[in-house]
């Protein structure tokens, strides 16, 4: 099997997320999308990994443990800050998140 | 191998795309979470066992349910009157089709792209551990001190409602007034938004009366 | 502290676990349907009919007086009065009941029926096991069912019914004692009459003749 | 011809499993195409765990139920069958006959879906365990990650089996559960991590092979257990199993005179007796995996007892951590949310990170060599536990004054 099958499966994935963080309103689900591009990116990684020449060579597992590692720590803070967000503005709607739009 | 590749991918897909465009937040939720396995599959079939097992355990097991968390807390499980994507959504869906467009061009005019399948690699967890602990042990150390302050900064961000529970907070709620936004009295929402650790350190009083807070986060 | 009191407590239920089989002294439960705890003696549950001797339709004690069929706070009583009168204990002839029922589904057990009979005529059982397959005849008990004898009552409440019977006979004594004081009263009053009569003296003594009445 | 073949493999496969030989299943697989092979293979493998697993899980109903009962000075369950032992059956029947009850406002698919997300990942968990001597059903290279990773796929389900319901003691009920274990599973993970360590592997295979030696004359087993960091870190495990596992004393979630059942409450039927059964699979796996990490898995006690197979002693073992979790449960009452977590974070969490030290420590004094040097290693690692256990347990519980409890809102 063909390495690209993976990087456009990746790619689509990616897409998806990217529709989603920029066409959603409420800022969980843009946070969701975020995380959908970073796994699209960590498959590419494990892709690579797995069709490289040098099987040996675990580069592309490491990245992909680092990477799971501050996803975990991105989506903890994220959620954090939307949850006093919501604290303050009682919405997690980003459309009415302008208080600085003049 | 290319049909479990097949309906891994189209599982995958598919919750994702579920997850990027259902109305109600908490079936989002559940379908980022099958396409999180879907990807663990995924890396399960590129013999990547130790980062399959990791993306269940972080993804599935702490990133989904605190997403969970987050919506039951904001109260985002409930139904919007208004449409779920924004006003410039085709904006927003033609950047991520031509994104995707680009991507798929660089692939597939890649020679990289075409190769096919070397033979099994054996990569044990001792081989990682080794490589962990040498050649990527200061990355290591960065990442246990970024999760250390990802902590931390987590609990302070939101927990700061306990330490300004009096005055402080009823400016800000009252700033929400001012913009128009849902006006809903102070005491009643008092502790809806308190995180896992507030919602059972029961000592301070101003998270009382429970009974509120439990029904304002069980009204879905 | 510390966790010692997890390790005590640990220690207890096990002396329990190990006790409960060397022990039988210790399980505080008995089989039931096989087995039964005998019934306390101030136990009681839903109301039943006394009768004298041997007969229960002729010793009934009830007089159908619906004292109680006034009183039972949720009506589950249902007397019908008979038409004629037959001899009680002491041998005046009464009314006795021709229909008396109880809804078992009914009775709070209040046991209100039998402060209020003037006649020890209803009393409470320890009897419990009352389920039955039909709802509406099996729960309703009549007066065949209710009626049980005066030995059952000493039976289960034997210091209560001694203390009854103990009434009773004080009651009829002074009812024998009575009827003989009338009746030799009456005798008198006819002896003196028939002096009376005899002697021609016919004013009639109206003291002598109201006891007679 | 066939059909003799077929008999003498499985003749032989359950020779060689009673008598702990590798292969077990090769003859057997030799009569079937070569095609067919990998499914035959899982399916003789897999089905004998689910109905070995299933017959202990109705075993532990009853001996749960006989057990509590004569810890309170009962007799009970005792009318079905000979001293109540097809008690089990019985509630099998009564289970799968009653009825099917779905909320009409719960969400119908994700109420049905979530014992099935709940059962499979329990189920899945029994796969790395080691069983015996050659009783692998898969030797993975990173079976105790794996394992961990299907543990924490359970919470999800829970929180489904909750929400789905939209009845407020499911959610309440599901919310406990998932901070419950979330916190829970950080101890748990940490106290494998020291065995883990000393190990220096990940398979379970290889961490019972660890621990297959005898010192002192065949008489004093190398179990992970008896050394310092190992005894603080199976009480830590089995603390923390006993939360993760929903069971009494941390049985909040479903703490019946709050929450009606928790997120159990409108599950009904054969739902509900998925649930039952994948908590007590839970049970079992967790129990599995301690006697994996801590008690040399299927080794013998004493070395010359290695004659008897050794999956008799892997689910003697198993069995005797059920049987001290029923002891716990008829024992300690249970806890209230902020104690609990509180334990959680204050005390395991502090505790389990110093047990990595401790085990750190044991690892690089194992060069020692003057006389009484075993003793000074054990006693070292003692101490370093013990003094911060005895402080730690006195800082938190000492600053609490016990009065007179106030109520807040009963009056």
């Amino acid at each position: 099997m063909p390495l690209h099958y993976y990087l456009i499966f990746s790619a689509l994935l990616f897409a998806v997320g990217l529709a989603g963080a920029l066409t959603r309103r409420n800022a969980i689900l843009v946070l969701v999308g975020i995380e959908l591009m970073l796994n699209a990116a960590n498959l590419n990684f494990i892709a690579f990994w797995r069709y490289s020449p040098d099987p040996n060579a675990i580069q592309g597992i490491l990245f992909v443990i680092f990477s799971i590692a501050i996803a975990a720590a991105e989506a903890a803070v994220g959620l954090a800050l939307i949850i006093s967000i919501y604290r303050h503005y009682k919405t997690t709607n980003l459309e009415k998140m302008d208080s600085l739009k003049g | 191998m290319q049909a479990a590749f097949a309906i891994i991918a189209a599982l995958t897909l598919v919750s994702a795309i579920a997850a990027m465009s259902l109305r109600n937040l908490v079936h989002c939720a559940l379908c980022l979470a099958v396409a999180f396995a879907g990807l663990a599959a995924m890396y399960l079939q590129l013999d990547a066992q130790f980062v399959g097992f990791a993306q269940v355990l972080v993804y599935i097991g702490a990133v989904a349910i605190l997403v969970v968390f987050a919506i039951l807390l904001t109260r985002s499980g409930q139904p919007v009157p208004h449409s779920v994507v924004s006003r410039s959504w085709i904006a927003g869906v033609a950047i991520a089709v031509l994104v995707f467009c680009v991507l798929t061009r660089v692939i597939l005019s890649s020679s990289v792209s075409q190769r096919s399948l070397p033979a099994k690699p054996s990569p044990t967890v001792r081989e990682i551990g080794n490589q962990l602990m040498t050649w990527y042990v200061l990355p290591l150390q960065v990442i246990g001190l970024l999760l250390t302050a990802a902590t931390i900064g987590a609990v302070i961000i939101a927990m700061n409602e306990r330490k300004s529970a009096g005055g402080d907070h009823r400016v800000t709620a009252d700033q929400g007034h001012g913009h128009g936004h849902l006006a809903a009295p102070t005491g009643l929402n008092e502790g809806n938004a308190t995180s896992i650790a507030s919602e059972t350190g029961s000592e301070s009083p101003a998270h009382y009366p429970q009974p509120e807070r439990e029904r304002e986060v069980l009204a879905k | 502290m510390l966790g010692e009191g997890i390790i005590k407590g640990m220690v207890e239920t096990a002396r329990n676990f190990v006790g409960s089989y060397s022990d039988p002294e210790r399980l505080t439960t008995v089989e039931y349907p096989e087995d039964k705890i005998p019934a306390k003696e101030n136990a009681r549950n839903f109301p039943f009919l006394v009768y004298d001797g041997d007969d229960a339709a002729r010793g009934l004690r009830c007089v159908a007086c619906q004292i109680c069929e006034k009183e039972c706070p949720p009506k589950c009583i249902y007397i019908v009065k008979s038409k004629d009168k037959k001899p009680d204990y002491i041998g005046k002839p009464q009314f006795y009941p021709a229909v008396f029922d109880i809804d078992v589904s009914v009775c709070m057990s209040c046991q209100i029926c039998v402060e209020v009979c003037p006649f020890e005529a209803i009393k409470m059982d320890t009897e419990f096991e009352l389920s039955n397959p039909d709802r509406f005849g099996g729960l309703l008990q009549d007066k065949h069912r209710l009626a049980k004898s005066n030995e059952y009552y000493h039976k289960i409440h034997e210091t209560e019914a001694a203390e009854v019977d103990a009434r009773l006979a004080a009651e009829k004594a002074k009812a024998e004692a009575k009827a003989r004081a009338d009746a030799e009263a009456k005798a008198a009053a006819a002896a003196k009459a028939a002096t009376a009569a005899a002697t021609p003296k016919p004013a009639p003594n109206p003291t002598t003749v109201a006891p007679a009445k | 011809m066939i059909i003799g073949e077929f008999f003498r493999g499985l003749f032989l496969m359950i020779w060689r499993v009673a008598t702990d030989q590798p292969e077990a299943k090769a003859d057997l697989l030799a009569v079937f195409p070569p095609s067919a092979r990998p499914v035959i293979s899982a399916v003789l493998t897999v089905s004998p765990i689910i109905g070995i697993f299933a017959t202990l899980f109705a075993l532990t109903t009853l001996l749960e139920r006989k057990g509590l009962g004569r810890i309170q000075n009962r007799l009970g369950p005792n009318r079905v069958g000979p001293f109540g032992i097809l008690q089990p059956v019985a509630d099998g029947l009564k289970m799968l006959t009653k009825e099917d009850i779905i909320p009409r406002s719960a969400d119908a698919l994700v109420h049905f879906l979530a014992p099935v997300v709940l059962a499979v990942p329990t189920i899945l968990a029994f796969a790395v365990l080691p069983y015996g001597r050659n009783l692998v059903p898969v030797d993975m290279d990173a079976g105790i990650l794996f394992f961990f990773a299907v543990g924490a796929s359970t919470e999800l389900a829970i929180f489904m089996a909750g929400w789905s319901s939209r009845n407020k003691y499911s959610l309440l009920g599901a919310m406990r559960a998932i901070a419950q274990m979330i916190s829970y599973e950080i101890p748990l993970i940490i106290s494998s991590v020291s065995v883990i360590m000393i190990a220096g592997s990940l398979s379970p295979v290889e961490i019972i092979a660890q621990q297959g030696r005898y010192l002192a004359g065949g008489f004093v087993p190398h179990w992970f257990v008896l050394t310092p960091w190992g005894l603080a870190g199976f009480i830590m495990f089995l603390i923390a199993s006993l939360a993760e596992s929903n069971r009494s004393p941390f049985d909040i979630p479903e703490a019946e005179s709050e929450l009606i059942a928790g997120h159990l409450t409108e599950y009904s039927g054969f739902k509900y007796a998925l649930f039952f059964m994948a908590e007590y699979f839970g049970m079992f796996a967790v129990s599995g995996l301690a006697v994996t990490l801590f008690l040399g898995g299927w080794h013998a006690p004493f070395e010359f007892l290695e004659i008897v197979p050794s999956y008799v002693w892997f689910f003697a073992k198993l069995m005797g951590l059920v049987c001290l979790f029923i002891w716990v449960r008829g024992t300690v009452p249970r806890l209230r949310v902020d104690q609990l977590l509180n334990f959680a974070w204050k005390f395991m969490l502090p505790l389990s990170l110093l047990n990595l030290v401790v085990a750190a420590v044991w690892h690089f004094t194992a060069a020692w060599e003057f006389p009484g040097a075993g003793l000074g290693r054990w006693l070292l690692g003692a101490v370093m536990i013990g003094v911060p256990y005895v402080w730690l347990g006195r800082a938190l519980s000492g600053s609490k004054k016990i009065t007179q409890r106030t109520y807040r809102f009963a009056d």
